[in-house]
């Protein structure tokens, strides 16, 4: 164990850039956390007399259009826009990684179903998609999550495939099987666990790309219910006033959100500096 | 030809692909919430013209009469009638089809012609404060929304510099479009030789492009610094280098022309994946591709344009691997020999 | 590599080439949110951009005077009519129809002749292609085409069906256009009698401007008709009506001189601008219209007027007014007339923000815990509802009725209105003829039309609609007009928001500008120094 | 014998910084190679054979370091040379050939491509007449029918084939110094024997000196004159041929030629090498095979590691040789 252990402060200090991934991300995580009693104001309170107002020391972020605190949005938001993310992410990584990994394990007709769905999911324009699914279902946090959900589901489930088919003849899987484990539990016990690392490195990625997905649903009017705060649905929101001098209401939770995604990349790089052989210097 | 062999096993693989598209789309859009009766019934509309109108669009059918009639109309080629444009939408389509292509096609460039070089730099030197520099800068690009990209591009470019022209689409406003033969506006300006059409023409596509382009930049960067990476690693490559070939050489064509192989596939799904994030860059340039025309069919429920587009898309998506699967195998011939 | 970013630079930095200055002063750039879906004002489903190319492809009988207001800005008078393609008419002595007299000199844009058989046709298709056009000839009791009669080939009868005052101002509205017939009826085939597919796409008009080109969802031009007769030869030669979807974009073009007039901007901008003085901002209020709160009287909660009553008290007029709306319009706080409509001083304000009573309301209508609701409105005009509904959602809070919003897609709000399921909505309303009792016709008449959204029937207010719509007592007329105005204030089955603006920009340069009630643009009056 | 050594490689030490640490891979080689003469490097995999080579071509991966000693060629130390200078050597004066011919030609371009590249850098050989001169040196290394081989890819050629092309890129540019790193191993035996001949032929010809890098003894017993024997990252002995067949002086060479198979001897006679090669990133005794050495004693700990001239030309890294 001390090995890897080793090896993963290798990586993390030879690697700033992905020392300073993973100290963002868990701040993004406990602001998740802590986020609703840090935020100065209440995120829904509108106060129309100080509306639009730029970032002055009450409203250190400034105001929006009914004049709502946009740092406490920002920060409340952060629980909602994570849980986007890792559900999002969560439901596509257990779905499309079992699908996957069960038609490579198996074949023949499950290789086959799985094989067709996917490949009509991918031949599909991705974000047409997700627009398809919200419009058709209504615009709840649910739907977007699934929308996203959806459409990364491909990813997994032919990485899955393409690993689950390649350990399928690899000698331990075999023991394991000859041992006298049934098939669902090799597939879970052996085949799966080492089909983890590259779909770790997929999940982080596509966790960036969850959030930028909802925040280009908000901004076609498909995102996520007002008066909740959010950041894509913010970002949409201040895209109007920019042009008419009120930057602040479009830049903080743009930079929020570019900042999150950011880490969530870099996170994927680091990942896969741990994992890939290749990578390593 | 030994392509043509390959380019028929991928399209045979294709067709139950496509044929799914069409199935989900038709009950996607059957599930749109709106009623396009209602819609096109106008403001005043009673019950009863409503319905007049739901039986003239076949609407009052059940699903699977519906869907036979969608598939004959289908196989004939008729894509339905858009009732937002009044026009059928195969020709909606065909018209809109090269702004959108010309828009991607531009964008990808522009990230190659950044990307590309980058992921070798970084391979070059790993671990550099160009390795790094490149991964932040282009994961900074792809983390930004991307119609957030494009209005603070406009904000800056247009509004306050004024370095970039008005975003009103294609061509500014006193400029008509060049004789349509490709309907790529720089391709038939040039074909044309009307060099200040080209320049228009240009000028328009660049804040677009750059917008697209940034999203396309992080995948396609760290993808060649990967491959580089293991490239560069390689028995050929030291034996190149122990021949003493010029490092150029060495560089491009032995360990580049090698790398290009794995960032040739990943441009198949770079280059989908541009056009349906073009839907949003389409609305914020005001540019008259399909995405937006898609996007306000879906809005407004209007089933036939969002079938059309999907389709479309889809068999683009096909064209496209085809493309992929003959590039692929111009540069590296073992596939060619091998298919 | 280098080359071609050297190149790019250059481009980048050249200065457009400078369109000769005569041109661009013959030349207006319109930019739009939206355009057109059709040519045709009957076509089914024709949206509002498509009234404005109908107004200026096509020409009509009648047409309205000219006023100007105190502030200069000048807009139509729907109290004078004046000839356009008629040059005169003669109502009959015994009041039972009216003769048009025709301009002799009249051609359509192919150059064919203007004769009467073509105002018969096309005002025979007006009433028998259905929808919305023959909905608003029969507003004016043009009801079938056995009332239209070709005298000969200069002169049209038309038979009144019974005394309306409101026929004749019907004649000038955008449906009764003239249509070249002999043209159209090449297109016309069985199923489709009155070529309705082949006129979606093309003018068969005679109006001031022909169609140079049509691409849907992206630009219309338009080029003068140089032998138009029906009026002055308007000053500008050509205009390009061109679709930018991004509101910011749209004001950044006019900021930046690029383009020349846009009407569809967030109010926000326009009352910046306003200030601003950079560009010219002329503002109108839209005519017999208002934004609203509706309720559903015929389910509970709101069913009971208690509730409703309560309601009224709770909305936060000044807030809306000033952060949704930003001050671009004529507050109401409940008055269900607007200002410029006869009537509108009748029952000045009655409703404002107060807490105090509510209360007590809520406990006398049984709910003193309240109740949760949903609140909702239309997508496509979230600029201006989305702030509203929010703040309207955080006043009801606080009289326990706990709401969540629904912003629904523009397709699906109409059927949701025609279902008249929406407990609590945001709407608004405009009526083309600017009389009190064609508004409440449509949206409080117990015959319970697609406007009438809080579906409320109630007799005794549809016995003073029906009176006041042929009353012609001057005395008489305004007592009903005070009657029906009365009753909907203490029913209260929506409450009157405030009467919006229609704001247009301009460059200073556009003058001529005129304000109409079908809000769109005329560019017959329009010039540029 | 009297020229001076056209190679002589001189303490040359080198590590490697992996992220288990520091692991000195090479330490105080030395050896020199003559015009015309043809030298054995022998020793098990891991000893360090190949980076010796690599060294002195300058093509050593990224994490490894030349820590020490020079490698004259010609008088010119290739270790401190610029590396525009090293290049210019490369395919001109020394060249090598490697072991998996397949993995080491380039998989997408034609082989007489890639011999081309090579005459156009190195050859002086205008644009025109590349094709003919590949042409003629595809003959030289006997490959079959080269018009047509001209454009295989290496894919389609055999293991021998792609050696032979390995070779012909190897001689095009007329090197002093041929090095050949493992050329046979992984080939069939007939194979084998006439990629040797075939090397032995064209090096002759032109006075070539030439360095072989094999793990297999018999294979230096007959085809080197001098053979130097290295393990674990130490030159330990080096003699001519026959003298270290007859006398091998360091323990290490006496166990080795035991454990190769000879024609008459029999499976039994064979005597296996107890222990494996030691690892390098730890710290290490000077005489590094003191580990496994049966004649180690408590004096073989002192440093350094004394190398004895036991003959005119024969040098052995032993306290206690035999």
């Amino acid at each position: 164990m001390s090995q890897a252990l080793r090896h993963a402060r290798y990586v993390v200090t030879e690697n700033p850039v992905t020392l300073a991934a993973f100290a963002l991300f868990s701040g993004f995580v406990l602001l998740a956390v802590v986020g609703p009693w840090v935020a100065p104001f209440d995120p829904l309170l509108s106060d129309t007399a100080r509306a639009l107002q730029p970032p002055t020391w009450r409203h250190w972020l400034g105001t929006d259009q009914i004049g709502r605190d946009i740092l406490s949005r920002i920060l409340v938001a952060t629980r909602l826009d994570l849980v986007i993310a890792l559900a999002a992410v969560a439901i596509s990584f257990g779905l499309g990684s079992l699908a996957g990994a069960c038609a490579g394990f198996f074949g023949g007709w499950t290789d086959r179903i799985v094989t067709r769905v996917v490949d009509t999911i991918m031949a599909f324009p991705l974000f047409v998609l997700a627009m398809g699914i919200v419009a058709a279902l209504g615009n709840t946090l649910a739907n977007v999550v699934i929308a996203t959900a959806i459409i990364n589901l491909p990813f997994y489930a032919r990485m899955a495939r393409a690993e689950a088919h390649v350990r399928r003849a690899a000698g331990f899987v075999e023991a394991a099987r000859l041992a006298g484990n049934g098939p669902g539990r090799v597939l879970v016990m052996h085949v799966f666990p080492n089909c983890l690392p590259p779909m770790m490195v997929q999940a982080s990625l596509n966790l960036g790309w969850a959030i930028l997905n909802a925040a280009g649903l908000s901004f076609i009017g498909l995102g996520v219910r007002p008066p909740t705060p959010e950041w894509g649905i913010m970002v949409a929101e201040g895209a109007a006033f920019i042009v008419s001098g009120e930057w602040w209401i479009a830049l903080f939770p743009g930079l929020t959100l570019m900042l999150a995604v950011f880490c969530f990349n870099l996170l994927g790089d680091g990942l896969r500096d741990l994992i890939d052989p290749r990578g390593r210097t | 030809m030994v392509l043509a062999r390959l380019a028929g096993r991928r399209l045979a693989l294709a067709v139950p692909a496509l044929a799914g598209v069409v199935v989900v789309t038709f009950l996607l859009n059957r599930a749109l919430p709106g009623d396009p009766a209602a819609f096109f019934a106008g403001p005043a509309a009673t019950q009863q013209a409503i319905h007049e109108i739901r039986v003239k669009l076949g609407l009052d059918r059940t699903l699977p009469e519906q869907f036979l009639l969608y598939v004959r109309d289908l196989a004939r080629g008729d894509l339905g009638k858009s009732l937002t444009t009044g026009q059928p939408v195969i020709a909606d389509l065909l018209t809109r089809l090269p702004a959108s292509l010309e828009l991607t096609l531009c964008g990808l460039a522009l990230a190659l012609a950044v990307a590309l070089p980058l992921g070798v730099l970084a391979a070059v030197r790993p671990g550099s404060w160009i390795d790094h520099a490149a991964r932040v800068t282009t994961t900074a690009g792809v983390s930004l929304p991307i119609f957030f990209t494009g209005l603070l591009l406009v904000y800056v470019f247009y509004y306050l510099l004024g370095w970039a022209p008005a975003p009103l689409g294609r061509l500014d406003a006193f400029s008509s479009p060049p004789v349509a033969r490709t309907g790529f506006y720089l391709a038939d300006s040039l074909l044309a030789r009307d060099s200040a059409l080209f320049r228009a023409a240009l000028r328009q596509l660049v804040l677009p492009a750059l917008t697209l382009g940034l999203f396309a930049m992080a995948p396609i960067a760290r993808m060649t610094r990967a491959a580089m990476l293991g490239v560069l690693g390689s028995d050929f490559v030291r034996t190149a280098r122990a021949m003493g070939l010029a490092p150029r050489t060495v560089l491009l064509t032995y360990a580049l022309r090698n790398a290009l192989l794995p960032v040739v596939t990943l441009l198949g799904m770079v280059f989908s994946f541009l056009l349906g994030a073009n839907v949003l860059v389409e609305k914020v340039f005001a540019w008259p591709g399909i995405g937006s025309y898609a996007l306000e069919a879906l809005i407004a429920s209007d089933y036939a344009p969002v079938q059309g587009f999907v389709l479309m898309m889809a068999s683009i998506y096909v064209v496209l691997n085809l493309t992929i699967d003959v590039l692929y195998g111009l540069i590296d011939a073992r596939v060619r020999i091998e298919a | 590599m280098r080359h071609w970013l050297a190149t790019l630079a250059l481009v980048l930095l050249a200065v457009p080439g400078a369109v000769s200055a005569q041109t661009r002063t013959e030349t207006l750039l319109v930019v739009t949110e939206s355009g057109p879906n059709s040519m045709d004002i009957h076509g089914v489903g024709a949206n509002r951009p498509s009234y404005q190319a109908s107004w200026n492809l096509y020409d009509r009988l009648l047409t309205y005077g000219v006023k100007t207001l105190p502030d200069g800005s000048r807009m139509y008078d729907y109290s004078v009519l004046k000839p356009e393609l008629a040059e005169s008419w003669q109502v009959a002595a015994d009041g039972a129809s009216v003769t048009f007299k025709l301009r002799r000199d009249a051609k359509f844009h192919d150059g064919a002749p203007v004769t009467a058989r073509d105002v018969k046709w096309s005002f025979d298709r007006a009433v028998t292609v259905g929808g919305f056009p023959t909905f608003q000839m029969k507003a004016g009791s043009l009801e079938n085409p056995d009332q239209f009669e070709v005298v000969d080939d200069y002169t049209f009868r038309v038979k009144f069906v019974r005394k309306d005052k409101l026929t004749m101002p019907d004649v000038a509205v955008p449906v009764p256009v003239v249509i070249n017939s002999t043209l159209a009826k090449k297109s016309a085939t069985a199923s489709d009698p009155w070529a309705m597919e082949w006129l979606k796409n093309n003018d068969a008009g005679g109006g001031a401007y022909k169609l140079e080109s049509w691409k849907p969802g992206q630009e219309t031009i338009y080029v003068r008709f140089d032998d138009w007769k029906s009026g002055p030869l308007p000053k500008i030669k050509r205009v390009l009506v061109r679709e930018v979807p991004s509101a910011g974009n749209r004001r950044a073009l006019l900021e930046r001189g690029d383009a020349d007039i846009s009407f569809d901007l967030p109010p926000k901008d326009f009352a910046e601008m306003g200030k601003a003085g950079k560009v010219a901002v002329v503002s109108h209020p839209v005519e017999n219209a208002f934004a609203y709160v509706g309720m559903n009287v015929k389910n509970p909660p709101f069913s009971n007027p208690k509730v409703r009553l309560a309601v009224a008290s709770a909305l936060p007029y000044d807030k809306i007014f000033s952060a949704a709306v930003f001050g671009r319009g004529v507050l109401l706080q409940g008055n269900p007339i607007a200002s410029l409509t006869f009537g509108h001083d009748l029952v000045p304000t009655p409703f404002k923000t107060d807490l105090s009573k509510t209360k007590a309301l809520m406990a006398e209508a049984g709910f003193p815990g309240g109740f949760a609701t949903t609140l909702s409105f239309d997508q496509g005009f979230a600029t201006t509802n989305e702030p509203a509904a929010v703040l309207v959602q955080e006043s009801l809070a606080q009289i326990g009725i706990r709401t969540t919003i629904q912003k629904i897609p523009g397709a699906n709000w109409r059927n949701m209105l025609l279902k008249k399921e929406m407990p609590i909505f945001l709407n608004a309303f405009g009526g083309w003829l600017n009389y009190p009792e064609y508004f409440f016709f449509w949206n409080f008449h117990g015959q319970n039309a697609v406007f009438n959204t809080s579906s409320y029937q109630n007799p005794e207010m549809d016995k003073l609609i029906d009176a006041a719509r042929f009353e012609s007592d001057r005395a008489k007329y305004t007592e009903l007009v005070r009657g029906f105005a009365k009753l909907m204030v203490a029913d209260v089955p929506r409450i009157p928001l405030y009467q919006p603006l229609l704001d247009v920009a301009m460059q200073k340069n556009v003058k001529g500008y005129q304000y109409w009630f079908h809000r769109q643009l005329d560019y017959r009056q329009i010039a540029k120094e | 014998m009297s020229e001076p050594p056209l190679l002589s490689v001189e303490d040359l030490s080198v590590e490697f910084k992996t992220r288990d640490g520091v692991v000195r891979v090479l330490e105080s080689v030395s050896f020199d190679v003559r015009r015309g003469e043809t030298v054995g490097i022998v020793g098990e995999s891991g000893s360090g054979k190949s980076v010796t080579a690599f060294s002195i071509l300058g093509i050593l991966a990224s994490a490894a370091r030349v820590t020490g000693g020079r490698a004259l060629f010609a008088g010119v130390d290739l270790l401190t040379a610029s590396e525009r200078e090293r290049n210019r050597y490369r395919g001109r004066e020394l060249s090598m050939v490697f072991q998996n011919p397949r993995t080491a030609l380039n998989p997408i371009r034609p082989v007489g491509k890639q011999i081309a590249d090579l005459l156009l850098r190195h050859g002086n050989v205008p644009r025109a007449s590349v094709r003919d001169r590949v042409l003629e040196l595809l003959a030289r290394v006997q490959i079959p029918d080269p018009v047509r081989r001209y454009h295989a890819y290496p894919f389609e050629l055999s293991g021998g084939m792609c050696q032979r092309v390995m070779i012909a890129l190897a001689v095009a540019g007329a090197p002093r110094l041929l090095i050949a790193d493992e050329p046979t191993t992984g080939l069939d035996v007939t194979t084998q024997g006439e990629i040797l001949d075939l090397l032995d032929g064209l090096t002759a010809q032109s006075r070539m000196a030439t360095v072989v890098i094999t793990h297999d003894l018999a294979l230096v017993a007959e085809r080197c004159d001098r053979i130097v024997v290295m393990h674990a990252g130490h030159v330990v002995e080096s003699a001519r041929a026959r003298e270290l067949f007859t006398t091998p002086r360091h323990p290490y060479t006496a166990r080795l030629i035991a454990a190769t198979p000879r024609p008459r001897a029999k499976l039994g006679e064979l005597l296996p090498i107890p222990g494996s090669v030691p690892d390098l990133r730890a710290a290490l005794p000077p005489c590094r095979y003191r580990s496994r050495c049966d004649r180690a004693q408590s004096a073989c700990d002192q440093a350094p590691l004394p190398t004895t001239r036991v003959a005119p030309d024969h040098v052995v890294a032993c306290r206690f040789p035999r």
